[in-house]
This record gives C-alpha cells, structure tokens and sequence, in this order.
C-alpha cells in the first residue's frame, strides 16, 4: 500500500507542472429566495482569493436553488466532472446535511462557510470536514448567556417547527438559567407572527428569544414593533444582518442580537476586509460575507503550507488555520468547529444606514455541545 | 413527418448511448445526469397513466415520489444505525436491499394512492386538482415536522442500497437498474393501453357517459389508474433517494409536482415516450441554462409557455405531425 | 300481454322552480317501438336521463323487466340490459369507430379489468364489434377517428355502441337527427326491423320517422304526458292538438 | 394581562378569553387578507374559467411596486395606489398577450402556462430589485396598537387591515349586483356568447376583470408588504392558501371566497395557537409543541380535504 502511494507521489511530482492547481467547488444558493446570503458568501469568498493575487486556485460556482437534490447534484459534478479538490459554499444545513457525508466520505475536503448542523459537528465528525463559521447552536447560546447577563428571568422562545428550529430553542434552554415562559414552534415560511405575538403578550414573560431567519424575522420583527408589545427581544445575527436590516428598518432599532463577527470588531484584517469589500461591491459586509472571506483566506493558508494532493498534510495545514480572520483569533476545536468568542450586538443607525455595533462579549472561547462526541 | 414508432426507438437508443459514450469518455457526471432523466421519466411515465390516459390532472403527485423516497430513507436509516423499525406491537429490521425496498415503496404509495385516489375521485375538474394539491401539502408539512426521519433536514444515507450482482456505486451500474426499471415501466404502460383496461380508461378521459352507458364504472377505472400510477411514481422516488443517497421533504413539494407535470407535457401526454423525451429535456435545460445564468427560470418559463400556447402535442406530437390526446 | 321490458312510476324531476318531468308512467312492450314526443323543454331529455340512471329522480322508480332499479347507477343499468344512444353524441371523440365499438364490447363481455391482455387480439371482441358496425353500415369507416365523422355517422356509432351491449331494451335520444332525407330512411328501415330484437324508446323530433315506426306514442308536455296510444289514437286526441298547436279545444 | 400557570411541569395552562378574542381577530384579519387575494381568482375564473397561478406574481408585484413608490415619496398613500396600479397594469398586459389565448384551453394548459409566468415574474423581479428584501413599512398615522372594548390592546394598523378588507368585500358585492359592469360579468359568467351578442366587448370585459382581480392582489400585496418582508416569491405562500379558499367556497363564488377565507384565517391561526395547547393536555409538553404545531400546519389542508369530499364542488359551488 505505501509503496503504491509512493510511486503515485513520485509520479504526480513527475507530471506536476510549475503550478500545482488547486480546484475548488462552490455549491451555494444563487437563484430564488435566500439568493442573498449565497451570493454575500460567494463575493466575501472571491475578494479573498482576488486580494491573495493567486493564480494556483481555480473556483467553479454553482447555484444549488436551496434545492437538496440539486445540491447533491452539484457535488457529484464538481467530483466527478470538475475532478475538484475542496468543496465549500453551503448555506442551509439541509443542504449540508445531503452532501458533505458523501463529499468526505470521497475523500474530498469540505469547508463550511455557514451551516453548521449538530451532527457533523458530533457523532457525525471527519476529519476533512471543517467548519469555518459557528456550530449552529452557538449563536443561540450566546443569547441564552446574554440573558443570563441581562437578567431575565422567564423567556418567551420560538422558532420554526424545523430541525434548526429545535436545536435553536435547545441551544438557548441550554445556558439560559431562567424560566421558559413558553415554547412555540411556527410553520416554516410562516409570513404572520399576529397570533404568536399575542400569546407573547399574554405570557408574562420578561424576554423574548426568536430564531426566524431571512423573510420570516422581517415579518415578525416589523409587526412585533407595530404590536406595542414592548418585551425586550433578543436573537441570533441572522435577522439582523446587513443584508437584510434595511428592510426591516426602524423595527430593529436597539435589538440585541448574537453574533461572531461585526464590522467594528477592531483587528486589520476586519478593517481590511470592510474597507475592500465596500469598494469592490459598493454595499456594507454581511456576517456571511465575513464568513465566505474567512473561509476563502483559510484555504489559501493550507494551499500556501501543503499541497492538497497530499491530503495528510493538507489537512494539517488546515487545522492550524493559521490565517488573520476578520473575527481576530481563530482556532479549530478538536472537532474542527471554530473556538471562538461571540459577540452581542445592537442595531444602530448610522446615517441612513441600519447596522449594529458591539456592545460586549456573551461567551469568550466557546466550542460547541456535540465536540464530546466526536471521536477524532 | 416522422412515424411515432421511430421515434420512441430513437430516444430509446439515445438514452442508453449516452451513458455508454459518457462512460468511456470518462464523462461520469454525464452518467449521472442521464440517471437523473432516467429516474424522472420513470415517476412521470408513472404520472402520464393518470394524467394522459385517464386525463387526471395530479397536482400530486409528489406525495408518491416523496413517500417511495421516505421508504428508502427510512429502511435503510434503520439499517445503518442497526436499530429496528419499530411499530409497537412488532418490530422490523432495515434493510439495504433494493428489490425490498423496492417492494415496500410500491405497497405504500399504492395504498396511499388508493386513499388520495378514492377522496379525490369524488370531485372533478378544477376541484380534483386542488384537492390532490392538498394532500401533496399535507404530507409536505408533515415530513417538515416529522422530527424522528430528519424533518426538513432529510435523512442522508452514506452507502447506495445494494442490489445482488451488481456494484451499485458504480455509475454506470446504478443507470442500467434504472434503466431497466423505466423499460419495465414503459413496457407495462404500453401493454396496459393496449388492453380492455387502457381502452376503457382512455375512453372515459373523454366521456364519462360513453363508458357507464356500456355498464363500466369511471370512477373505479380511473381509480385503478391512479393506483397503478402512484405506485410506479414511488418507485421513482426510490430510487431518486438512492441516486442521491438523501430524502427530504423537498420530494413532496408542489413544485416537484409540477415540474413532472411540465416535463410530461413537454415531450407529450398520453404519448408512450412524451415522459422520458420531456425529463431529457427538462434536465438538459436545467444543467444548460443553469450554467448559462443565474435567471434560468425566465428562459425555463418562457419555452413553457411557448410549449403550451403552440405547439400543444410537445415534442413528440411536433416530430410525429400529430396532435396527441387532450387533458 | 307480458310483463313490459321497462315500465315507470311516476318519475318526477324538478330544477329549482322549473319541473322537468311530473308524475310521469310509461312502459315499453316487448317487441314494439314506443315513441315519446313533445315540444322543445318538455323534458324529454330529463326523462331519458331518468330512465337510464345519469339523473336521480326526486320522486317516482323505473323497473326493468319487473326489477327496481331506481337506486342503480347507469352502468348497473346498462349492465342489467339498457341500451342508451345519446342526442349529443358521447362518444370517445380522438379515438376511431372502431376503438369506441371495442369498448361496447369490452363493456358488454369481459368487463375491463384484463390489464394485460391486448385487446385487438382478441377475436371474440372484435368480431363482435365489427358485426354491430357492419349492421349500421359504418364497417368501412371504421379506421375513422370519431372527430372526423358526419352528424349522421356519429348517430349511426352511436347505434352500433348500443348494439355491442345485446340490450334488453334501448333507448334512443334521437336517432335519426343530422342524417338528412337518404340516412334518415335508411336508419328508419333499421331501427324498424331492430324491434324484433329488442324494444325502444324513442325519443324522436322527425314525425315521418315516428310515424312510421312507433307502435305507440306518447306525448309529453311540461313535463307530463298527456296523453299515450296508437298513431291514430294520438292524432284523434284534442288535449295533443291543443298542446301541438294552440288549438282550443 | 397575565396568563396564569398551572403546576409546574404539567405544562397545562388556561387561556384566558382575552387572548382568544384577539386570536379571534387575527385570524379574521388574515382571513380578510386572502378574500383579497381569492376575490381576484374567484372572479377570473368565474367570469373566464381560468386558473391562475399567477396571481401570486401579481401580489408580489403590487408589494415590490408600493416598497419602491414609498421609498421614494415616503407617501404610503402613493404607495398603495401605485401598488394597485402596477398590478392592475401588470394583470392587463398580461391578459392581453397571454392569458386571453388561454381562456378556451385545457385546465391543464392553464396550469402550466400561468406556471411559467409565475417563473418569469418571479426571477425578473429579481432581476430588477435584486436578491434583498426591500422596506416598506407602516405608516405613521397607523402604527402602534389602540385599546379596545375589554381591554385588548389591538394594533391600529391590523384593525384598518380588516376594515379595508371589508370595505372592499361590500364593495364587490356592489359591484356585481347593482352595477351595469357587474351585470355584465354576470351575464358573461353564464353565457359568453349570449353577452357578446348583446353587443357588449367581451374581449374588452375580460381584460377589465382581469386587471381588477390583479389590482386587488397588488393591494392585498402592499397591504400586508408593510408588516411582512417585501421579497420575491412571497405570493407563493399565499396564493395555494387563496386557492384553498376558493375551493373551499365553490370556485367562482365571491360569496363562497369571502366565508371561505374567513373559514381559512381562523383555522390556520386558531389551530396554530391551540392545537399545541389542546396535545399538551395529555402529552408532554416538548411533543405536544411539536404534534401540535405539525397538524396545526396542516390543518387548513384536513379542512379543505373534509370540504370536498362532503361537498364536491365546494360550499357555494356553481356546477352540481
């Protein structure tokens, strides 16, 4: 066996031209709803690689419709017809939950750039399979801990009848320490929150936790400000991201939300980041963007120590991730899922434009519940 | 003109060539792809038995594909994770052999099709195509939530099912099961309207009246259709899970629904071949205007309409110079 | 005399405010053709329905052959020997004479439930179809596809899908409508010497024709029949006179 | 206002009447919501038996037309009426250069062309707006909630929701029953040769209706824009809830849409709210939330199912 795979070595290094090609796969949601967080990761990801100057990386990008199947579809193709090396660009955990098993299981590297679903970060683990932006849990337990902090003591908590949806709620139980006023699950693309606002009024809870990300925290955010209910509300970033707050508007004036990256967090690269992003493409970073960035310079720092043939090292050099990440430190825990800490968050306005800024820090060096099982 | 015969052979030939050429071109997505059409075919060769033979307008049909892929998911879930498939009073072991899951998604999407098929039957027209519209929802929203298989999530399953002889994670392998299966199905089709069944069923497509005053019920006919016609969809479904190795919820979406009706209206309903011509084209549009640009679905739409406003017998009735049959 | 073939009791049928039929008993003889005439929305089409079972009855039963079968749908009625031609043709428009005689005769023997057994191979079934359209004289036509036919031969079809079934009895909305002078005779002579086989109610708007086959006529108006017998008898009625032709009495 | 809370653990709780008459309004204003929407497709297929999918495309459009409009005069006034017009506009040229061929076609054909003009619309206004939701938000003068009889704190903005509803209901019925136009669209509903022999420019008529029925989804759309999020394939939702209701009500029946909506908005909301409370009573409560939530999404479905199958054309169907 070794010696087989010396003679491939010795034979790559023969037919190896000046240039080792590194090929990666960019599956992300570029058409229909939630077109816009695929494409924030798509640029944050192509201003790294442009910035880096390499010309050793080739990236294909395909649009997955937020359709499983076809995103399935995408991975068979990069794999077996773009002969790609790392694949990446996922945004829905669905999605990820359908091809980053058999993308592994191939022996191909994945670098998640947004979902990141319980059981890839558990049981599920593997060693080509990195995460680079959050265990979905992680933003909700910041805003259970900020809670905590604020001193609620009974939580109104929501989210979509969905399996994010659960692992939100049982993120959030998981660190807040208070009561559950009461627990409810709404219909997935759900556009009316009128019936959920009124059992938060008649609760008597003292906080409200939602996570209803894209169109649906619009919904909710605006008519829960016209409600007059006035019970302090906190969320993960997702619905208070700059793509989106815009067209929330004023409703989200003062929310406290959760998030690992802002565009304030004070290092050169994030500044770099800011900067170059705004003159690129003329609108604000998103979170997503910062992630689609992050993730790209990751992989330009394991492209720069390794070559991705050899897969042994490659994959060290990934685990290192050693690169300046706009969030400042970054490190991988040892199920390959970001430590890292998690800022709270509130939404201002400067100008005409709605933004947040940081107010402090809900969990410092925070890994995920499920490392404990994985066995890697 | 060209006879209907020659056609129907030609897109026969072209379907197993493909992969061949693809196969020795080292072109393995190309394989995939072809499979993808193949399995389509299958559901919506299923669906043209309602839909233009017995002129059921299924808004639907998604439940069947959903709950053959749901059947896969679910048998060989339990027997990657060694745990049985518990229904209280007795228990099941998984399983990863095709041909039993093969079995267990036509028992269950029949059964289902001969409820769907018995409520819906008793309204016509319009209402018949909402009302299968809202079963396809309710099994939608019940998948969505139904926590235990993955809810919207879906069930991935690492290892293609198997199926004795064959190494079904060979591409080309897998295609040939497939495809074997869409011959079979076609073969029955074809044998099906050639028979008293088909003639009747045909018949009463386009006069309830005709087939009672002949002492036929129309209603069970057409019920039967339906039955037969979901059972074949759900196979499909199963096997699309195993191509793509995940269920979701998305299988029982309306717009897969109607994405099998548009591909069977493309290559032509009623027509044998209009099904497996329609997911040929349906999947070369897609591949090829999604890679063109990021606003395929104009251009899908805009040949959509085209289709219906002009040329109404599809591909097969502008090859043939026939109009087909009328849903 | 025996028992009529088909005999109804007080068949009643209303719209909204408007009654169709009202209170109507007729019966049909063995051998004979009875002819049921009225002007336009008398409700003859109504009682056709009725009788064939495409229409419930709000009030009244039908009997064939001594057997209730108000509470039957029409095909347990074409089952139990009705033969029913209809005034709009039903017939299966995109497919040929021959396929809709075919399912005549699927109907009629086999039933449909054969799912693989082709059916143009079956001698039995299409002997029997192609008799029943060389009896009406459509044989050469039979490749036609039904859209691509005549009025009249669209009647004639009509007939011959009847024909499959080996009725105890038909009924006919209007056999000889769109034929024209040369179709309607020769429809005529056929229906005359098809009474030996099996009686039938014949709904008919073409007086010559009605005069010379029917044995019986019964006249419907507003929905009731107001009077039933011999041609003669018919043309001696004054009640027939006044309703035909606003004669007062 | 306090819900009070049985034993810890049991998880039951009572609801108190308050609560349930302002989910009794909620769900009337959601019902009163898609009479909007179903109104539209009730009349086109009544008048011209055509199935739109596209009505959805239409709501989008009057949404997107009132969050630009607003951008930019900050007038929601302006908003709503350049919501109507745009839809109403949009609903006219579509008619004129694809619909109206569609009118003696299939159901079938119906379907999947106005499936393609749902794919057109929907990736065009991508096109032109982009991939963000955009803004558009409660006026001023409407925002914030308002005391009710009872001490129900309601807000301002959903009462006007249901008035305005309502308002067009009785204006509707107006329409048909005492205008010379509404005379007209019945009769073409019955009869469409006898109206054009009449003399009256049928071609002309449907065009009317079918701008009519757009106009009122665009107003639907920028209605409810302003407390939801303004984004493409926000009519998709909507318009299989409208279609339920209009099955539910009988197919062409403005009637049948109005109590069928009515019927819709309470079931989804109602059922939302205490079918999770109703499973708590013998579950724990983890599973009741989930069982719950499950069916009370399905709920609106089970109840058009029961409709149809007890009656076949809907509970003011035309056609026995």
């Amino acid at each position: 066996m070794q010696k087989i795979l010396l003679t491939a070595a010795i034979a790559a290094m023969l037919a190896t031209p000046a240039l080792p090609e590194t090929k990666v796969g960019m599956i992300t949601t570029l058409s229909g709803g939630g077109a816009g967080l695929g494409i924030d990761v798509r640029d944050g990801f192509m201003l790294a690689i442009k910035q880096s100057g390499r010309d050793d990386i080739e990236v294909v990008i395909e649009d997955d419709q937020r359709k499983p199947d076809i995103a399935v579809q995408l991975a068979d193709k990069m794999i077996q017809s773009e002969k790609v090396d790392v694949l990446t660009g996922i945004i829905w955990s669905n999605l990820a939950m359908a091809v980053v098993p058999s993308v592994t299981a191939q022996g191909k590297f994945y670098l998640s750039p947004n979902a990141g679903p319980s059981q890839l970060a558990g049981k599920g683990c593997h060693e080509n399979y990195f995460n680079v932006a959050w265990q979905n849990d992680n933003l909700h337990e910041a805003a259970g801990a900020y809670a905590n902090t604020a001193g609620y003591a009974n939580s109104f908590i929501m989210a979509p009848n969905y399996p994010a949806g659960t692992d939100a709620l049982n993120g959030y139980k998981r660190f807040f320490k208070g009561e559950v006023a009461n627990e409810v699950y709404t219909q997935l693309g759900q556009t009316d929150y009128a019936a959920e606002i009124s059992q938060i009024r008649a609760s008597g809870a003292d906080s409200v936790f939602f996570f209803l990300p894209g169109g649906m925290g619009i919904s909710f955010l605006k008519q829960y400000a016209d409600s007059g209910v006035d019970i302090p509300v906190v969320g993960p970033a997702f619905s208070f991201d700059q793509g989106i707050l815009q067209a929330v508007g004023e409703a989200a004036l003062g929310v406290v939300n959760t998030s690992q990256w802002n565009k304030d967090i004070d290092n050169p690269a994030n500044a770099g980041f800011v900067e170059s992003f705004q003159a690129e493409y003329g609108r604000l970073p998103s979170l997503y963007a910062s992630q689609g960035f992050d993730t790209a310079n990751l992989l330009i720092s394991a492209v720069e120590a390794a070559d991705v043939m050899n897969a042994a090292a490659f994959r060290d050099a990934l685990r290192a991730a050693d690169f300046d990440s706009t969030r400042g430190a970054f490190a991988f825990g040892t199920n390959h899922h970001p430590v890292q800490t998690i800022y709270v968050r509130e939404v201002i306005r400067e100008g005409d434009v709605f933004t947040n800024r940081i107010i402090g820090a809900a969990l410092e060096n925070h890994s995920d519940a499920y490392a404990v099982d994985c066995s890697m | 003109m060209i006879g209907e015969r020659y056609v129907n052979g030609a897109v026969l030939i072209g379907l197993i060539a493909l992969p061949l050429w693809a196969l020795s071109a080292d072109e393995v997505f190309t394989i995939t792809l072809t499979t993808r059409a193949a399995i389509l075919a299958l559901a919506a060769v299923g669906l043209n038995i309602a839909l233009g033979i017995g002129g059921m307008v299924s808004f639907g049909h998604a439940v069947f594909f959903g709950l053959g892929g749901y059947a896969m998911g679910i048998l060989a879930f339990h027997a990657q994770t060694f745990s049985p498939l518990d229904f209280g009073l007795f228990a099941l072991p998984g399983t990863k052999s095709m041909p039993v899951i093969w079995l267990v998604a036509t028992v269950v999407s029949a059964f289902a099709a001969w409820i769907i098929g018995l409520l819906s039957l008793r309204t016509a027209g319009v209402y018949f195509i909402m009302i299968t519209l809202a079963f396809g929802q309710m099994f939608f929203y019940f998948a969505i939530s139904w926590g235990a298989y993955g809810g919207e999530d879906g069930l991935s399953i690492y290892v293609r099912n198997s199926f004795v002889g064959l190494d079904t994670l060979m591409p080309i392998q897998f295609f040939g099961l497939c495809f074997a299966l869409l011959c079979l199905a076609l073969l029955l089709q074809w044998r099906l309207r050639r028979s008293p069944f088909g003639l009747a069923l045909n018949a009463a497509r386009q006069s309830t009246e005709r087939v009672q005053s002949v002492g036929l019920n129309p209603r069970q006919l057409k019920l039967l259709a339906f039955v037969i016609s979901g059972a074949i969809t759900g196979v499909a479904g199963a096997l699309f899970a195993d191509l793509n190795r995940f269920v979701s919820p998305t299988m029982f979406s309306w717009q897969l629904s109607g994405e099998l009706i548009i591909l069977t209206i493309i290559g032509g309903v009623g027509r044998l071949m209009g099904p497996v011509i329609g997911a040929a084209i349906f999947i070369t549009l897609e591949h090829w205007l999604g890679g063109l640009t990021d606003f395929w679905h104009v251009w899908l739409g805009t040949i959509l309409l085209a289709i219906v406003l002009f040329w109404r017998g599809g591909v097969i009735g502008l090859l043939t110079g026939k109009e087909g049959p009328h849903v | 005399m025996s028992e009529p073939v088909l005999s109804t009791h007080g068949l009643r049928k209303s719209f909204g405010a408007l009654t169709a039929t009202d209170n109507v008993s007729i019966d049909l003889r063995r051998g004979e053709i009875h002819a049921i005439i009225g002007p336009n929305g008398a409700g003859k089409t109504t009682l056709i329905a009725q009788i064939s079972g495409s229409l419930a009855s709000d009030a009244g039963r039908v009997e064939l052959e001594g057997r209730d079968v108000t509470s039957l749908g029409t095909e347990a009625r074409a089952r139990a020997g009705l033969g029913r031609t209809f005034q709009i043709s039903a017939l299966a428009m995109e497919d040929t004479v021959f396929e809709n005689v075919l399912l005549g005769a699927v109907g009629a023997t086999s039933g449909a439930w054969a799912l693989f057994r082709s059916v143009i191979h079956d001698r039995n079934l299409t002997d029997h179809a192609m008799q029943a359209l060389e009896r009406v004289g459509l044989a050469g036509a039979h490749r036609t596809r039904c859209a691509d036919l005549s009025h009249g031969q669209r009647r004639q079809l009509e007939v011959a899908v009847a024909l499959t079934l080996r009725p105890r009895l038909f009924v006919m909305d209007e056999p000889t409508a769109g034929l024209g002078a040369e179709g309607s005779r020769a429809m005529t002579a056929f229906l005359d010497g098809l009474r030996v086989e099996a009686p039938i109610l014949l709904v008919e708007h073409d007086m010559d024709a009605v005069f010379a086959l029917a044995d019986r006529i019964s006249v419907l108006v507003y929905g009731r029949i107001i009077a039933t017998g011999t041609i003669d008898d018919i043309r001696a009625s004054e009640e027939v006179r006044e309703a035909y032709l606003g004669e007062p009495a | 206002m306090r819900a009070s809370r049985a034993e810890p653990g049991t998880g039951k709780r009572l609801m108190p009447s308050i609560l349930i008459i302002e989910q009794i309004l909620n769900g009337l204003q959601f019902g009163v919501m898609l009479f909007l929407m179903a109104a539209g497709l009730t009349l086109i297929f009544g008048v011209m038996g055509l199935i739109n999918l596209a009505h959805g495309s239409l709501y989008m459009v009057g949404a997107f037309a009132a969050a630009w409009v607003a951008g930019a005069t900050d007038s929601f006034i302006l908003a709503m009426a350049a919501a109507l017009a745009a839809a109403a506009a949009a609903g006219a040229l579509t008619e004129i250069l694809v619909i109206r061929r569609l009118y003696s076609a299939a159901h079938l054909d119906q379907v999947l062309a106005t499936f393609a003009l749902i794919l057109i619309f929907s990736e065009g206004t991508r096109f032109v707006f982009g991939s963000f939701p955009l803004f558009l938000d409660v006026p001023q003068q409407l925002s914030g909630s308002i005391l009710l009889p009872g001490g129900i704190q309601y807000p301002l903005y959903r009462l006007t929701l249901i008035g305005i509803g309502l308002l067009v209901a009785l204006g509707l019925w107006l329409l048909t029953a005492r205008t010379r136009i509404g005379i007209q669209i019945r009769a073409g509903e019955n009869d469409r040769e006898m109206i054009a022999a009449l003399g009256v420019d049928i071609t002309r008529l449907y065009t009317l209706v079918f701008a009519l029925g757009a106009g009122l989804a665009g107003l639907a759309g920028a209605l409810v824009g302003a407390i939801q999020s303004v984004q493409v394939g926000m009519g998709e939702p909507v318009l299989i809830l409208a279609f339920v209701v209009i099955v539910i009500g009988g197919i062409g029946s403005i009637r049948g849409a109005f109590i069928g909506s009515i019927l819709v908005g309470l079931t989804d909301t109602l059922g939302g709210v205490f079918l999770p409370e109703f499973f708590k009573l013998f579950m724990q409560s983890d599973a009741a939330t989930q069982t719950g939530s499950a069916l009370a999404s399905m709920a609106v479905y089970i109840l058009m199912g029961i409709v149809l199958i007890r009656c076949p054309t809907g509970l003011f169907g035309a056609r026995a």
